[in-house]
């Protein structure tokens, strides 16, 4: 059913039609509004057999989730920024006890200095952890990705985190038509949560124990195991989806025109849409650019990355946030596909902090790499003039 | 070597009891079973346990299992009737 | 199988597996078990090597209580709340200190835990640093009993008080010399809905220097010298207390011990001594210890 | 590289298997060598088996792995003889120093093997000097003794700076010397 709502009630309700066992809640601007819908449908009896828990903290929805999970649970929480790194323990520990919980990051840009604006440096410094990792471009795509998590997630195959990043701001509390799902469709593509190991009284297991040097590796080398068969098994659901709903939001990565490009954009997140509308409109004055939209970050799509990348002369990476001292992350990881391949390379970073991000920006930096304009290399778009001042 | 097996999520259920840590101390305790008065102080305080009350001609006494008697003293010390004694294992008798 | 051990790898003389085994029996193994890192989680829980008889979970060191929270909140969702008790084992590192936190949120919402501090006093596992939990004058490695400074300084943190303030329904000490109470208010615990804290005072061999020998007359003598009293609250009221028969000086207690031992030479020692006799004193006042 | 000794030591949690080590690693420097002791890092408690390690040169030492192939064996328990493979990757000319009652030739004979095999009752030694059966010191005394790797004053100077308590120390130096002047007596 189409209907115009704000991007925290599109997710509100996929998290619902998911059939959550518990939701862990704590707020946090810009994710606040998730929960605040979900405890609304919990008041009102709209939440089943869902059980909706406040925490005192980020880290204890985190341990809550966790608790639930072990125990056997389908389980749900969602975050931003500094919550999102309160939790990081916690989430590399039920990485670790491979514990399929699912969560929606409201990006956010980390302090300090304090900004609640967007921007991802949230999510993308626990991509180490063993988490899957998805960035959506709008919120109809964050509406389905939710049920989506939970079955890719809860494969056994699979059984890792899955975290589903929101544009905060941009997409949380942006106002829409979105095609909300029903409970029927849902029903029919997420089937109720089997846990392999649970918390049991009949048959009594240790969950979370200590392994000595002779077993660590193992396991760690085994959830690498798991993010390699999660590939296959996300490719599998994401076809599912669309012949269940009629969307098909592509696969790991969407290229656009990248055949015959000269020039390819790469980017997550809700930049991609402008990024999208722009080569467009470039391409109908003759321009051969393209765009290349990256939705898994981790799982990494590196050949993906490269096939859609491997006739490209010039390759533009806009990240969104930094990994100071390296390159930007986005960047390191699309250079790393590309090895032995030589494009001119392009790293830029904008939009942090919530730093608007203009069409003619994109135009402009488009069309500077593509006439030979701009130097390759790592860049700044956006950033005011200033001097540090160290007094 | 053979595979090694990676339970995911979980480890085994109870495994311990195959580790035989009374080779731990250098004493075990041993049960007068005369004195026995089968009190169950010493099951009961036993950290390990090690300890447990069984039949034995007619009548209930306490028997330590040496395959996890750590030696700690502790089941010697809340003995009502003196029936624990510790003795030095063999292996370090001066 | 019994339900927790034997071949575990608890020091000869430990103190906190008769805890953890009287908890485990008095619920009759009908417990799904929750633990934050420490000594107990890792004597206790290597790969291949579990110790325990009933469904068990270590997560980390500050969210245990946050954990069994999740898990009691689940059994609810899933209809599986009369399966088991959901117990927490957390030592006093990751009770009074660092997990106070979480601990404090599993209280304020009333989760239906109950939750058991094995207080050692310090952070043992790692070798006897000091917790919220160590006495004043005890030397731990992080407070050790200097030419200047005695040990630590400051007073236990009083978490009794502090769960009994969050208005949980059961709250209570024990101590592992006195098995059979301690068991009785673990079925006591049970018999509560809602959130319920009980902390036993459990000696640590190596922490405090100490043998197995005197394991149980150490915890013993806590309590006897007023400085451990045990004490029963129930939704919010004091209900019973273990009455001392002629109450020992503190100095018996202190002198059984190596991390006290300095107290009787340093320039400072008896004034730390007797600031811990007034916390008996005062501890004896405030309960009506003496019979 | 020119010399390079390696010396693993079994004990157990509590018996001082680690400073057995340290000793050694400052002793050895004492007489010029570059040295290098650590323990198996793990969670061990009292009882525990334990390895720890040493590494001596005359060139500085790099290398921070687990001695896989020890020139040494040194066993502070003998109860550990039959739950630790204490023979394992030692040097087909290598030397097993056991604190163990009961003689060399019933211990080479349970164990099989061709390796030198020396004993000594330390446990019984410790007792009677130190008054309890800690037997590191003694250990050390007995591996110099029966290898001369490190010159005995050295390792009595060592000890002397080990422990703070005077007579703690002076009774141990006693206990390392015995040890030592046993060994040396059953290897000739």
């Amino acid at each position: 059913m189409r209907k115009v709502v704000r991007g925290f009630y599109a997710i509100a309700e996929a998290v619902r039609l998911s059939r959550p066992n518990v939701i862990a809640a704590y707020p946090i601007t810009p994710q606040t509004e998730i929960v605040e819908n979900l405890a609304e449908m919990y008041a009102n009896g709209e939440l089943g057999d869902t059980e909706y828990v406040t925490a005192e903290s980020e880290f204890g929805a985190a341990s809550m989730v966790l608790g639930a999970s072990a125990a056997g649970a389908r389980a749900f929480t969602a975050t931003s920024s500094q919550g999102l790194l309160l939790m990081t323990e916690v989430l590399y520990n039920a990485a670790g006890m491979r514990l399929p919980i699912v969560l929606v990051v409201a990006n956010r840009s980390v302090s300090a200095p304090l900004s609640i604006w967007n921007d991802i440096q949230d999510s993308i410094s626990i991509r180490d952890a063993g988490i899957i990792q998805l960035y959506v471009e709008s919120n109809q795509e964050a509406h389905d990705m939710i049920p989506l998590a939970f079955k890719v997630a809860e494969n056994r195959d699979v059984l890792l985190p899955f975290m589903v990043c929101v544009d905060g701001f941009k997409l949380t509390h942006a106002y829409e038509p979105v095609d909300l799902l029903d409970q029927e469709t849902v029903d029919k593509f997420l089937p109720p949560y089997e846990p392999v190991v649970k918390l049991d009284i009949e048959k009594p297991a240790a969950l979370g124990c200590y392994a000595p040097p002779p077993y660590y590796m193992e396991f760690r080398v085994a959830m690498e195991m798991a993010m390699e068969r999660a590939r296959e098994v996300m490719l599998k659901e994401f076809e599912e989806w669309y012949r269940l709903t009629g969307r098909d939001w592509g696969g790991y990565v969407v290229a656009e025109n990248c055949e015959d490009a000269e020039v390819v954009v790469v980017a997550m997140g809700s930049i991609v849409a402008l990024i999208r509308e722009v080569v467009k409109q470039m391409r109908k004055e003759g321009k051969k650019v393209g765009m290349l939209k990256i939705r898994t970050y981790r799982p990494f799509p590196h050949e993906e990355v490269r096939k859609a990348l491997k006739n490209a002369q010039k390759v533009v990476v806009i990240d969104r946030a930094l990994s100071i001292g390296a390159e930007p992350p986005l960047a390191a990881d699309v250079k790393s596909a590309l090895f032995g391949l030589s494009p001119e390379f392009h790293s830029v970073v904008m939009g942090l902090g919530g730093r608007d991000i203009p069409r003619e920006q994109i135009e402009k930096l488009i069309n500077d790499v593509l006439e030979g304009k701009a130097k390759p290399g790592k860049r700044f778009e956006g950033l005011y003039e200033f001097e540090e001042v160290i007094p | 070597m053979s595979k090694m097996k990676l339970y995911i999520g979980a480890s085994n259920p109870a495994k311990t009891s195959q580790m035989k840590t009374g080779d731990w101390g250098t004493e075990w305790a041993y049960v007068d079973e005369e004195k026995c008065i089968a009190c169950g102080q010493c099951v009961t305080f036993c950290p390990e346990p090690a300890v447990e009350l069984v039949e034995k001609g007619g009548k209930k006494v306490a028997v330590v299992d040496h395959d996890y008697c750590k030696g700690c003293w502790v089941c010697y010390t809340v003995c009502p009737v003196e029936a624990i004694r510790m003795e030095t294992k063999d292996i370090y008798k001066l | 199988m019994s339900l927790f051990g034997p071949g575990h790898g608890a020091c000869p003389g430990c103190g906190f597996p008769i805890a953890v085994r009287g908890a485990l029996e008095a619920l009759d193994g009908k417990v799904i078990a929750v633990n934050s890192t420490g000594c107990l989680e890792i004597v206790s829980s290597m790969y291949g090597r579990n110790t325990w008889g009933v469904p068990y979970i270590h997560s980390l060191f500050e969210n245990a209580g946050a954990v069994a929270a999740g898990i009691e909140t689940a059994l609810r969702a899933l209809k599986r709340d009369k399966e088991a008790h959901v117990v927490v084992f957390a030592g006093d590192g990751a009770t009074f200190d660092i997990g106070i936190g979480t601990l404090s949120g599993m209280m304020d919402r009333n989760h239906n835990v109950i939750y058991i501090c094995y207080d050692n006093e310090a952070y043992q596992n790692t070798g006897n640093q000091q917790s919220m939990a160590t006495p004043t004058g005890a030397a731990t490695t992080t407070t050790p009993a200097g030419k200047v400074i005695p040990g630590k300084m400051g007073r236990k943190k009083d978490m009794i008080s502090i769960a009994v303030a969050h208005g949980i329904p059961y709250v209570a000490s024990a101590s592992i010399a006195f098995p059979k109470d301690f068991q009785r208010k673990v079925k006591r615990a049970a018999e509560f809905e809602g959130a319920k804290y009980i902390q036993v005072h459990a000696p640590c061999v190596t922490g405090w220097g100490i043998d197995g020998k005197l394991t149980v007359e150490v915890a013993r003598l806590a309590v006897e010298t007023g400085l451990y009293p045990l004490v029963e609250y129930e939704n919010g009221k004091l209900v019973r207390v273990r009455k001392i028969k002629d109450r020992k000086p503190v100095e018996e207690y202190l002198k059984l011990q190596r991390r006290f031992r300095h107290l009787f030479k340093h320039p400072k020692g008896k004034e730390i001594i007797e600031e811990l006799q007034r916390v008996a004193d005062e501890n004896a006042r405030r309960y009506g210890l003496d019979a | 590289m020119g010399i390079l000794i390696e010396v693993r030591f079994h004990g157990r949690g509590g018996q001082g298997a680690v400073t057995a080590a340290d000793l050694l690693a400052v002793a050895g420097f004492k007489d010029g060598y570059y040295t290098l002791s650590f323990p198996m890092f793990g969670a061990e408690k009292r009882g525990t088996p334990v390895v720890s390690f040493l590494r001596v040169s005359d060139e500085p030492i790099v290398i921070r792995d687990e001695v896989k192939n020890p020139d040494y064996v040194v066993v502070m328990d003998p109860s550990l003889i039959d739950v630790v493979d204490v023979l394992a990757g030692i040097k087909e000319n290598g030397m097993l120093i056991v604190n163990y009652p009961k003689g060399a030739d019933e211990l080479r004979e349970k164990l099989n093997t061709d390796v030198k095999v020396y004993t000594i009752n330390a446990t019984k030694m410790a007792t009677e000097i130190l008054g309890r059966p800690i037997t590191n010191t003694a250990m050390v005394g007995a591996l110099v003794g029966a290898t001369e790797i490190i010159r005995i004053e050295s390792v009595e100077e060592a000890i002397m700076e080990f422990f703070e308590n005077k007579e703690i120390a002076e009774k141990n130096v006693q206990l390392v010397r015995k040890a030592y002047e046993y060994m040396k007596e059953v290897c000739g």
